[in-house]
C-alpha cells in the first residue's frame, strides 16, 4: 500500500505547540508511508490541491491528514481524495489540534503524541477497504403526529408541496390547545377565527388523510420506509354516517358528563361534539358516562340519530400506513398544579387555571363568553393573576420557563378589562418575558391603557376569607413589603410539560427526550427541527416551550425538511454498516437480539439459518460486532482488525 | 398499649389542662403514658435560637433517658418539644455534631434514640377513625370546629413527618370521628406568634388575630389546637389580639384532647376546661343540646 | 513508539464519536489544558467497544484504559451505551482475577457539550494512573505455583447409590430410541475406572450405558453438531444446565432433544484419581458402595470416598437434579440452601494482585495451547471459527507467549460471560491441569452479583444479562470525577 | 437618603461563604421571587424583609445583615423554607445569621435575647421552665415591669401560671452542668455564649 501523510500546521494553531515538520519526518518511517508533508493550511484550496497532486504524483492509494477534529473536516477531505480518484474511505484523520495542540503546553510531549496519533491513523488506514454507498427508494408520504396548530401547519405545507399526509390526532377534533383559546396575543384577534380556516383546509385537502381520536401504536422501519400502526379508538359513532347535526347531543340524558374540551369548567353530554368548529365535526360517545354503557340501557342517541350512525358495539381498529418521514407535533399539557397546597390544591372553586379562564372567556365556552366565578356565577371585580405556577420552580421539579405565560397573562388581563370595565386586575410576576415582535409593547399597554397592576413578586398563599373572597398573600419586592389582596377570582398561569405519553412515543420513534419529556432536537442552534433519527422531525411545543407564531414557523420548517428529503427519488445508505461473514455465523441470534434498530434478520442460506443485515436499517453502531463471539459480523470501517490495529499501534510492550 | 411520655414543661404550668385532658383521653382509650423519669426542659425556642448544640444537648439528655428506659416510642403533647427532640435526634446523626453535643453532656448520649412522635399521632397509630367513633358517648354532631395545628407540628416535613406540611388532616379525622363538623381551615398551619408574646406583643396579637378573625368569619364554635403556646396566644391573649385587630372575639380555644374528652363523655372538670379564659359553656350546651335532640328522636 | 520516559504513561481511550469524542473536541476548543498521556481511539459507539480490546491493551503494555460514551438515555444509537455499561462493568470485576488492578480501567459518560467534564475526567484518571505507576508486566512476574484446597463439605449428598435406577432409565431410552437419531451417554472406557462418550443407536448400545462417578464428560458438548436432528441425551444436573443454555441461545431446538436424567451424586476428580492410582498395568475390579468406589489396580486396593475425591464443582453444586428433563428416574436428592465459593476461585481470592499475576504467569508457562479446554466446552459454538486462530478478525498472534495464552483464556472467559454454567469441562480436559475454571467462575460470580443473582442455564426463556439492559441499573453506579 | 452601598468596598464574599457553610444552603439559587417575604408572619416588624436579608447575604453585605432587627424577630415557623421555589431552607439561614450575630455580640434587639436568657436561667435553675420565674427575670432584665400585667390577674385566676417552680425530682444539677459546659466552651472558643 502507498500512503501519503499530511501534517497540518493550521497556522500557529497546531504549529505553535507541535513540531509538524518533525512529525512528518517521523511519519515517513511508518510502514507503507511513501510521502509526508506539513502544509500550512491543509483544508484551504491550495492545501487540498497539494493532496490531489501528491495522490497523482506518488500513486497514493491512501491518505492520512493530521489536523483538526474529523467531526469538522473529514467530509471535506473525503471529497478531496475522491476528486483525485481514491475511494473516500481510503482516508483517515488524526486529530492533533483539539486533542493535542490546544490542550497540551509541552511541545516535546505534543509532538510525540501527534506522531503517535498519526501512527494510529496509518495503522487504521492500512486495514481500510474501499466502501460504496447503496441507494434505496423513498416512500413519499409523511406522517404528522398531533393536530395542533404546529401539526396542522406542517400537514398543510407538506400537502401543498404535493406530498400525501397522514395526520393523527389523539382527541376527537384537531385544533389542539389553540382551539381552546379565546383570543391571541399581541393582536387580540379571535383564536377560532384564524385557526378555523386552517382546520377546514385540513379537512378538505385532497392530500391529507385525517385520523382523529386515534393514536400511534407502533413504528418500525427507517428513513424513507417507515411502517406505522395507528389505533383508531372506538367512538361508538360511525363517522361515515354521522353528519354532525348534533341532534344526539341535544337529547342525551347524561348531562353531567365532565367536559375535557372546556377544561372541566362546565358539564357536557355523554355523546358530544367538542365545539361548533370541530374538525372532523363528528360525535363521540364517552363510554365512562354513557348510560347505555354504565347502566346497560338508554339508547336515546341511537333512536334520535337520523342516519343511524350510533353503534354501541364498535371496537378499536388498527390501520397500517407506509410513510417515508415523520413529523412529531404532540404539543403540551399543563402540569398538575394541585401540588400547590398553599393555593388550595384545587379545593377552591374560584382558583382556576389560565386555560380554564380562556374557556370561560370564550364565546363557545360554557358561560357563552361571560366572565363569571365558577362558585356563584357572579362577575368578579378583583381578578388576581399569578405567573410561574409550576414554572421556574425547582421545588416541584419544574425549573424551566414555560415561555408564553407572561404574554397570555397580559392578554387575559386586557380581556378582563374589556369584558368587565369596572374590574381591576393584578398580576404577580417575577420577570416579564416579552421578547417577541410587539410583545413588550403589548404588556406595556396592559399596564398603561388597561390599568393592570403588575406586582413584582410571588404569592405565598391563597385562602378564602369566609365572605366569598380570597385572600392573596403576596409580596411586592420592589416595594420591599408583603402585600395582601382580597380577590374574587384567581387565575394561575400554570406551567407546561410535554404532553402525556411523550416518552413512550419517543421510544417508538427512537428519538431522545429530556428529563421533562420534551423531544430533543439534533442541534440546539443549527438543527432545531431535526432529530438524531433520520427522517423524523419536530414541530411545536413537543420540542420545548414556544408560542403560536414560533410553533407555526417550526411546523413549516419541519415541512420544508420533509419536502427536501422527498426531493430525491432515492436515498443513499451509509456504507459504514455491519456485514455478516456467513461462514463464521452459527445463527445464535445474539446480534439479532441486541440490535437497537432491528436491522438484523435470520435468513435461510443453503438450508442453514444465518444472520443478515438489512443495509438500509443498520445505523452502524457496531454493537453486534462487539457481541458476536466468533467475530462473524463486522462493522465496515470499524472492524475488529481496524481497531486492533490501532490498539496494537499503541500497545506493544 | 404503653408509650413513654414526655409531658414538656408547660404541662406542669400554663397548659395543665392540656396535660389533664391528654391523661384522661388516653386513659379512656386504654393508652398508658409512662412519664420519663427526671426529664428536663427541651430548651424550647430560646435554646435553639441561642445555639443549636445547646438545644440538642438539652434534648439529648431526655432522649438518652428514653433510650435507657428502652422505650420504643416517646409521645409528647407539645409540638415545640416534639420539634426540638426530633431535630436533635436528626442532627445527632452527624458524627461531628454528636461529638460536639456529647462534650456538653455528663456522659455521651446513647448511640440510638427511640422515635419521638406527637400524642396525636400516637393515638391515631393505635386507633383508626372507627375505633375512635366506638369510644364516643356524646357525639359532637352539629358542632362546627376549626382544626388549628400551628406552624411547628408539620414543619419541616422531612423532620416532622406529619402528613402534608401545608394541609395536615389528622386532627380533622380524629374529631370528625367524634361526630364534629370540621371546616376547611386554610390558616391551620399559620404561625400564632409563638413565644414573642412577652418581648413583642404585637407579633402574637397580629398573627393570632388573623387566625381568630378567619375562625370567627367561618362561624365555628371553637378552634381546636394541639399546642400549649398556640392555646395561650389564641385564648389568654385573645383580648390583645382583638385590640390589635380592632375587633371583638369570643372564640373558645380548646385542646383536641379536651374536645375528644367531651365526646368520650368525660366530665369537663376532668378535662381542665375551667382553665379556659374564653369559656366553652356555650359549646358544652350545644353538645348537650345535640344529645337531647338525639334523645327526642 | 514508546511513551516519553518519565513524563508519560501509556493511557488508551475509546471514545464514542457522537458524545465523548465531541466532548474532547469541546474541551480542546475551550483550550482546557489536560495531561498528554491519553491517546484516543474513535469508535462509533461505546457499545462497539469489545471488552477484549481493553484486555488486549492492558496485557500489551497499557497502564490505563478509559472508555467514554454518551450519557445513558442519550445514546445516538438508542441503547448502545446501556449494553456497554453492563459489559464494561463485568470486565471491571473480572480484571482483578487476572492480577490486573481494576483501577487501571474506567468507563464514564461525557456529552459533546461537557468539555469541562472531559477535562476533569482526563485529569483525574491520568493522576490516578500516575499514582498507580507503570503497570506490572505479566512476563516480569516471578512464576508462582499454588494448589487449591480441596478439603470441602458439600451442599448435596455425594455418593454412588443411585445406579439402581439405571435399568429404568435404559428402558425409557429403548422405548424412545426408534424416534431418535441417537442418544448420547457414557460407556466404560479402556477400563472400569474410565468412561468415554456413548452414542446409542440400537437397544444393544443402550445396554452399554453406565451411570456413576466416572461419568465426568459433559455430553451436551455434542448437541450443537446434531442441530436439526432428533437426538436424545442422558444428563447429570450440570450437563442439563448446558442443554438449557444451548436452548436459550437458539443453538439447538427444544423439539429436537429428548432429555433423560438421573439425580447426580457427584463425579470423581479424575486428575486426583489417576494421581493416586499412579502407573498400573490393569484394573482388577471396581466395586461401588454407598459412599464411593474401591478400585483394585494390580492387586492394590485404592479407596475413593466421594466426599473426598469429587470434582471441585460438585461440592458447591446446587443442581444435582436436571433442571430440564423429559424423563427422570431415581430418587430426588435434597440440596441444602446456600452457596460455596468454588475451591479454584477461593484460591485466587486468597491472593494479592501481584500473586495472581505471578500465578497465571506460572500456569500459562505450562499451557500447551492445545485448545482442549475450548473443545470440551459445550458453549464454544464457534467451533472451526474460533477467533483464536483466525486472521479476520485477527485477535491473536500465533506466538507461544504466556501473554497470548492468558489472552486466549480471557477471550474464552469473556465470551462465556453470562453463559458459563460452570460445568468445568475446560479445566477437566486440560492435560496439564491448569485451574482455568477459576476465570469462568469469577465471571459467573460477577454476573450473579450485578444482575439479581443470575445463573446461566436455569431458564430456557430468560434473557442473558449481557444481551439485555435496564434503564437504571440496580447495582451499577456512575462514578464521580471529583 | 443615605449614601449608596459601595459594593466594591463592602462586598464580603467570605461572609456569604460562611453563611452557606454554616446553614448548608446555597444562597446563589435564590432568584428573589419574594415568596419568603410574602408568607412571613413576622415581616411587619422586620426592618429588612426576608428576601432582602437573602439578597444581603448574596451580596456579602455583612453589616447590613448581621445588624438587622429581622434576624432577631424571626419566629422560626419555616413557612419561608417550605414555600421556597428553590428549596432553600431560609429559616436555617435566618437562624445561622442570628447565631453569627450573637457570637460577635451584635444584638439588634436586646429584649428578645434578654427574654431567652431569662428563660434559660430558669431552666438552669430548675431543669424545667417556670413561667413566673421567666417573667420576673425578664422584667428585671428588660426593665419592662409592666409586661403582660393585663394578663396576670386572668392568668393567675385560671391558675395558668403556677407559683411553685417545677423542679426535676432529684435536682436539676445535670441540666445546670450542661449549661455550664456550654458557657465554658463558648469562652474557650472566644464566642459570646
Amino acid at each position: 500500500m502507498r500512503i501519503g501523510v499530511f501534517i497540518c500546521h493550521c497556522g500557529s494553531n497546531i504549529g505553535g505547540t507541535v513540531d509538524c515538520a518533525k512529525v512528518a519526518e517521523i511519519a515517513r518511517g511508518f510502514p507503507d508511508v511513501v510521502y509526508a508533508d506539513d502544509p500550512m493550511y491543509t483544508c484551504a484550496e491550495p492545501g487540498q490541491a497539494a493532496i490531489e497532486a501528491a495522490i497523482h504524483e506518488h500513486r497514493l492509494d491512501g491518505v492520512v491528514v493530521a489536523s483538526c477534529t474529523p467531526r469538522m473536516h473529514e467530509p471535506t477531505f473525503r471529497r478531496t481524495v475522491e476528486r483525485a480518484g481514491l475511494n473516500r474511505y481510503m482516508f483517515e484523520m488524526a486529530n492533533i489540534r483539539e486533542h493535542v495542540s490546544w490542550i497540551g503546553r509541552d511541545k516535546e510531549a505534543n509532538t510525540n503524541k501527534a506522531a503517535e496519533l498519526v501512527r494510529l491513523a496509518v495503522e487504521k488506514l492500512r486495514n481500510n477497504k474501499p466502501l460504496a454507498a447503496k441507494s434505496f427508494d423513498v416512500t413519499k408520504k409523511v406522517l404528522v403526529i398531533g393536530g395542533g396548530v404546529a401539526g396542522i401547519q406542517a400537514a398543510l405545507d407538506c400537502a401543498d408541496g404535493g406530498v400525501p399526509v397522514i395526520l393523527v390526532e389523539r382527541e376527537a377534533t384537531i385544533g389542539g390547545k389553540m382551539a381552546k383559546l379565546d383570543k391571541t396575543f399581541p393582536t387580540v384577534d379571535c383564536s377560532a377565527c384564524i385557526l378555523g380556516p386552517k382546520m377546514v383546509d385540513v379537512a378538505q385537502h385532497p392530500n391529507i388523510t385525517l385520523y382523529a381520536y386515534s393514536e400511534v401504536e407502533d413504528i418500525s422501519g427507517y428513513v424513507g420506509n417507515f411502517t406505522v400502526k395507528i389505533r383508531k379508538r372506538a367512538t361508538y359513532v360511525d363517522w361515515s354516517k354521522c353528519t354532525g347535526c348534533g341532534a344526539c347531543t341535544e337529547k342525551c340524558p347524561s348531562k353531567k358528563t365532565p367536559d375535557a374540551f372546556n377544561e372541566f369548567t362546565g358539564p357536557t353530554t355523554a355523546i358530544t361534539i367538542a365545539f361548533p368548529q370541530a374538525i372532523p365535526k363528528k360525535a363521540v360517545i364517552n363510554a365512562a358516562h354513557c348510560r347505555q354503557f354504565v347502566k346497560g340501557k338508554c339508547g336515546v342517541c341511537a333512536k334520535i340519530c337520523p342516519t343511524g350512525a350510533i353503534s354501541y358495539d364498535m371496537q378499536d381498529e388498527i390501520v397500517t400506513e407506509e410513510v417515508g418521514s415523520i413529523v412529531a407535533a404532540t404539543g403540551y399539557d399543563l402540569m398538575d398544579w394541585t401540588v400547590y397546597e398553599e393555593y388550595g390544591g384545587g379545593r377552591y372553586p374560584d382558583v382556576i387555571t389560565s386555560l380554564q379562564y380562556e374557556r370561560i372567556m370564550s364565546a363557545s365556552g360554557p358561560t357563552g363568553g361571560h366572565i363569571v366565578r365558577p362558585s356563584d356565577g357572579r362577575e368578579p371585580q378583583k381578578v388576581v393573576f399569578i405567573q410561574c405556577v409550576g414554572s421556574r420552580d425547582r421545588s416541584v421539579g419544574r425549573p424551566y420557563c414555560s415561555g408564553f405565560c407572561c404574554m397570555y397573562t397580559a392578554k387575559q388581563a386586557v380581556l378582563t378589562k374589556d369584558h368587565i370595565p369596572n374590574s381591576q386586575s393584578y398580576v404577580f410576576y417575577m420577570d416579564i418575558r416579552a421578547p417577541g415582535k410587539m410583545y413588550d409593547e403589548f404588556t406595556r399597554r396592559a399596564v398603561e391603557e388597561y390599568g393592570t397592576e403588575y406586582i413584582r413578586g410571588r404569592v405565598s398563599s391563597i385562602y378564602p376569607d369566609g365572605n366569598g373572597q380570597y385572600v392573596v398573600m403576596g409580596v411586592d419586592t420592589l416595594l420591599g413589603e408583603p402585600v395582601e389582596i382580597r380577590a374574587d377570582l384567581v387565575v394561575l398561569a400554570v406551567g407546561i410539560e410535554a404532553s402525556k405519553g411523550s416518552p413512550q412515543l419517543a421510544e417508538k420513534l427512537r428519538i431522545s427526550y429530556d428529563h421533562y419529556g420534551f423531544f430533543m432536537e439534533s442541534h440546539v442552534k443549527l438543527k432545531p427541527v431535526e432529530t438524531n433519527t433520520a427522517g423524523v422531525f419536530l414541530a411545536g411545543v413537543c420540542q420545548g416551550a414556544k408560542d403560536i407564531p414560533a410553533s407555526v414557523a417550526q411546523g413549516s420548517a419541519a415541512a420544508a425538511k420533509v419536502l427536501a428529503l422527498f426531493a430525491r427519488d432515492k436515498l443513499e445508505s451509509d456504507p459504514q454498516i455491519a456485514q455478516v461473514d456467513i461462514r463464521r455465523c452459527v445463527n445464535c441470534g445474539k446480534c439479532i437480539r441486541c440490535c437497537p434498530f432491528g436491522a438484523i434478520k435470520e435468513v435461510e442460506i443453503r438450508g442453514e439459518g444465518k444472520a443478515q443485515v438489512i443495509e438500509t436499517v443498520c445505523q452502524g453502531c457496531g454493537l453486534c460486532t462487539a457481541t458476536c463471539p466468533q467475530g462473524a459480523i463486522q462493522l465496515s470501517h470499524a472492524t475488529d482488525n481496524q481497531i486492533l490495529a490501532e490498539v496494537n499501534a499503541l500497545c506493544q510492550c | 398499649m404503653k408509650f413513654a411520655y414526655y409531658p414538656g414543661c408547660s404541662a406542669k404550668g400554663s397548659s395543665a389542662d392540656y396535660e389533664k385532658s391528654t391523661q384522661a383521653v388516653c386513659a379512656a382509650l386504654g393508652i398508658h403514658l409512662e412519664e420519663l423519669p427526671g426529664w428536663n426542659c427541651c430548651g424550647s425556642t430560646p435554646a435553639h435560637a441561642v445555639d443549636t448544640e445547646l438545644s440538642a444537648a438539652l434534648c439529648a439528655r431526655n432522649l438518652d433517658i428514653a433510650a435507657r428506659e428502652q422505650a420504643e416510642t416517646v409521645l409528647t403533647p407539645c409540638p415545640s418539644c416534639l420539634s426540638n427532640l426530633r431535630h436533635a435526634a436528626k442532627r445527632m446523626e452527624n458524627p461531628q455534631f454528636r461529638a460536639r453535643v456529647d462534650e456538653l453532656l455528663d456522659t455521651p448520649a446513647a448511640a440510638h434514640f427511640p422515635e419521638v412522635t406527637s400524642v396525636m399521632q400516637g393515638i391515631a397509630r393505635v386507633y383508626d377513625a372507627n375505633a375512635i367513633a366506638a369510644q364516643v358517648k356524646k357525639s359532637l354532631k352539629g358542632v362546627r370546629l376549626a382544626a388549628y395545628y400551628g406552624c411547628l407540628m408539620s414543619r419541616p416535613p422531612e423532620v416532622m413527618d406529619f402528613g402534608d406540611p401545608e394541609n395536615p388532616t389528622l386532627m380533622e379525622s380524629l374529631l370528625s370521628a367524634c361526630g364534629a363538623e370540621m371546616v376547611d381551615f386554610p390558616l391551620k398551619t399559620a404561625c400564632c406568634g409563638a413565644s414573642f408574646g412577652i418581648p413583642e406583643r404585637v407579633m402574637t396579637a397580629r398573627n393570632s388575630g388573623r387566625i381568630l378573625e378567619l375562625a370567627t368569619q367561618l362561624g365555628v364554635d371553637a378552634v381546636v389546637v394541639a399546642c400549649p403556646l398556640c392555646q395561650m396566644n389564641l385564648d389568654l391573649r385573645q383580648k390583645q389580639a382583638a385590640k390589635e385587630a380592632d375587633a371583638f372575639f369570643r372564640m373558645p380555644v380548646l385542646y383536641f384532647t379536651q374536645m375528644m374528652g367531651l365526646a368520650f363523655g368525660i366530665a369537663p372538670e376532668h378535662l381542665g376546661l375551667e382553665k379556659l379564659r374564653v369559656s366553652a359553656d356555650e359549646l358544652l350546651r350545644k353538645i348537650d343540646g345535640a344529645q337531647a335532640g338525639e334523645g327526642d328522636r | 513508539m514508546p511513551v516519553l520516559k518519565g513524563k508519560e504513561l501509556r493511557i488508551v481511550g475509546f471514545l464514542c464519536n457522537w458524545c465523548s469524542y465531541g466532548g474532547a473536541d469541546t474541551a480542546g476548543v475551550a483550550r482546557a489544558g489536560q495531561p498528554t498521556d491519553l491517546r484516543i481511539i474513535r469508535v462509533p459507539c461505546s457499545g462497539r467497544v469489545d471488552p477484549l480490546f481493553i484486555v488486549k491493551a492492558l496485557l500489551n503494555g497499557a497502564d490505563g484504559v478509559l472508555v467514554s460514551g454518551c450519557h445513558p438515555r442519550d445514546c445516538h444509537y438508542a441503547a448502545g451505551n446501556f449494553y456497554a455499561r453492563r459489559r464494561l462493568e463485568v470486565l471491571k470485576q473480572f480484571l482483578p482475577v487476572l492480577g490486573i488492578d481494576d483501577r487501571r480501567f474506567e468507563y464514564t459518560w461525557v456529552s459533546a457539550s461537557e468539555g469541562q467534564r472531559w477535562q476533569q475526567v482526563v485529569t483525574v484518571f491520568t493522576e490516578r494512573i500516575h499514582k498507580l505507576g507503570p503497570a506490572p508486566r505479566l512476563e516480569d512476574a516471578e512464576p508462582l505455583l499454588k494448589m487449591a484446597d480441596m478439603a470441602l463439605t458439600s451442599l448435596r449428598p455425594l455418593g454412588t447409590g443411585q445406579t439402581a435406577a439405571l435399568d429404568q432409565l435404559k428402558e425409557a431410552i429403548k422405548a424412545k430410541l426408534p424416534e431418535l437419531e441417537c442418544v448420547i451417554g457414557w460407556q466404560q472406557g479402556y477400563d472400569g475406572a474410565h468412561t468415554v462418550p456413548l452414542f446409542m443407536k440400537t437397544p444393544e448400545d443402550v445396554d452399554k450405558l453406565i451411570w456413576g462417578p466416572f461419568n465426568v464428560n459433559n455430553p451436551a458438548v455434542y448437541l450443537p453438531s446434531f442441530k436439526g436432528k432428533k437426538v436424545g441425551i442422558v444428563v447429570k444436573g450440570c450437563d442439563s444446565r448446558s442443554v438449557v443454555e444451548l436452548l436459550q441461545e437458539n443453538l439447538i431446538r427444544r423439539e429436537d432433544v429428548t432429555i433423560f436424567a438421573l439425580p447426580c451424586e457427584g463425579t470423581l476428580d479424575m486428575a486426583r484419581v489417576n494421581q493416586t492410582l499412579g502407573r498400573y498395568s490393569k484394573i482388577d475390579k471396581v466395586t461401588y458402595d454407598e459412599a464411593g468406589v474401591t478400585i483394585t489396580a494390580d492387586g492394590k486396593e485404592h479407596r475413593f470416598c466421594m466426599t473426598d475425591c469429587a470434582q471441585g464443582k460438585c461440592y458447591g453444586c446446587t443442581t444435582p437434579m436436571a433442571v430440564l428433563a423429559d424423563m427422570r428416574a431415581g430418587q430426588p436428592v435434597k440440596v441444602e440452601p446456600g452457596s460455596r465459593t468454588p475451591p479454584e476461585l477461593a484460591l485466587l481470592d486468597s491472593m494479592s494482585l501481584e500473586e495472581r499475576m505471578a500465578f497465571w504467569r506460572g500456569q500459562m508457562e505450562r499451557c500447551l495451547r492445545c485448545y482442549a479446554c475450548r473443545n470440551a466446552c459445550p458453549m464454544c459454538v464457534c467451533r472451526d471459527f474460533c477467533v483464536s486462530d483466525s486472521r479476520d478478525p485477527h485477535w491473536m498472534s500465533q506466538e507461544d507467549s504466556t501473554r497470548e495464552k492468558l489472552f486466549f483464556q480471557t477471550i474464552h472467559a469473556l465470551h462465556l460471560a453470562g453463559r458459563c454454567t460452570g460445568c468445568g469441562e475446560c479445566q477437566r480436559a486440560c492435560p496439564v491441569g491448569i485451574p482455568i475454571l477459576a476465570l469462568r467462575q469469577q465471571i459467573a460470580r460477577a454476573v450473579g452479583q450485578l444482575f439479581d443473582d443470575y445463573k446461566a442455564g436455569l431458564n430456557p426463556t430468560a434473557v442473558p444479562p449481557l444481551l439485555g439492559y435496564e434503564l437504571e441499573e440496580k447495582n451499577i453506579h456512575e462514578r464521580d470525577w471529583k | 437618603m443615605n449614601d449608596a452601598i459601595n459594593l466594591s468596598r463592602m462586598r464580603d464574599a467570605a461572609f456569604t461563604a460562611e453563611v452557606e457553610a454554616q446553614s448548608g444552603q446555597n444562597v446563589s439559587t435564590c432568584y428573589q421571587c419574594g415568596n419568603c417575604t410574602a408568607g412571613c408572619p413576622a415581616g411587619f416588624v422586620y426592618d429588612r424583609q426576608v428576601n432582602q436579608i437573602m439578597r444581603g447575604v448574596q451580596l456579602g453585605l455583612k453589616d447590613e445583615v448581621l445588624n438587622s432587627r429581622s434576624i432577631w424577630m424571626c419566629l422560626s415557623c419555616s413557612t419561608c423554607s417550605l414555600r421556597c421555589p428553590n428549596n432553600i431552607d431560609v429559616a436555617a439561614v435566618m437562624e445561622t445569621l442570628r447565631h453569627m450575630a450573637r457570637k460577635e455580640g451584635r444584638v439588634a434587639v436586646p429584649k428578645v435575647e434578654k427574654f431567652w436568657f431569662s428563660f434559660l436561667d430558669t431552666v438552669r435553675a430548675f431543669g424545667r421552665t417556670y413561667e413566673i420565674g421567666t417573667m420576673a427575670l425578664y422584667m428585671m432584665r428588660s426593665l419592662r415591669l409592666f409586661t403582660d400585667l393585663d394578663l396576670a390577674p386572668e392568668a393567675l385566676k385560671k391558675k395558668k401560671l403556677g407559683f411553685r417552680p417545677h423542679v426535676i425530682p432529684g435536682g436539676a444539677d445535670a441540666v445546670a452542668r450542661i449549661m455550664q459546659r456550654y458557657k465554658e466552651r463558648a469562652k474557650r472558643e472566644g464566642v459570646r455564649p
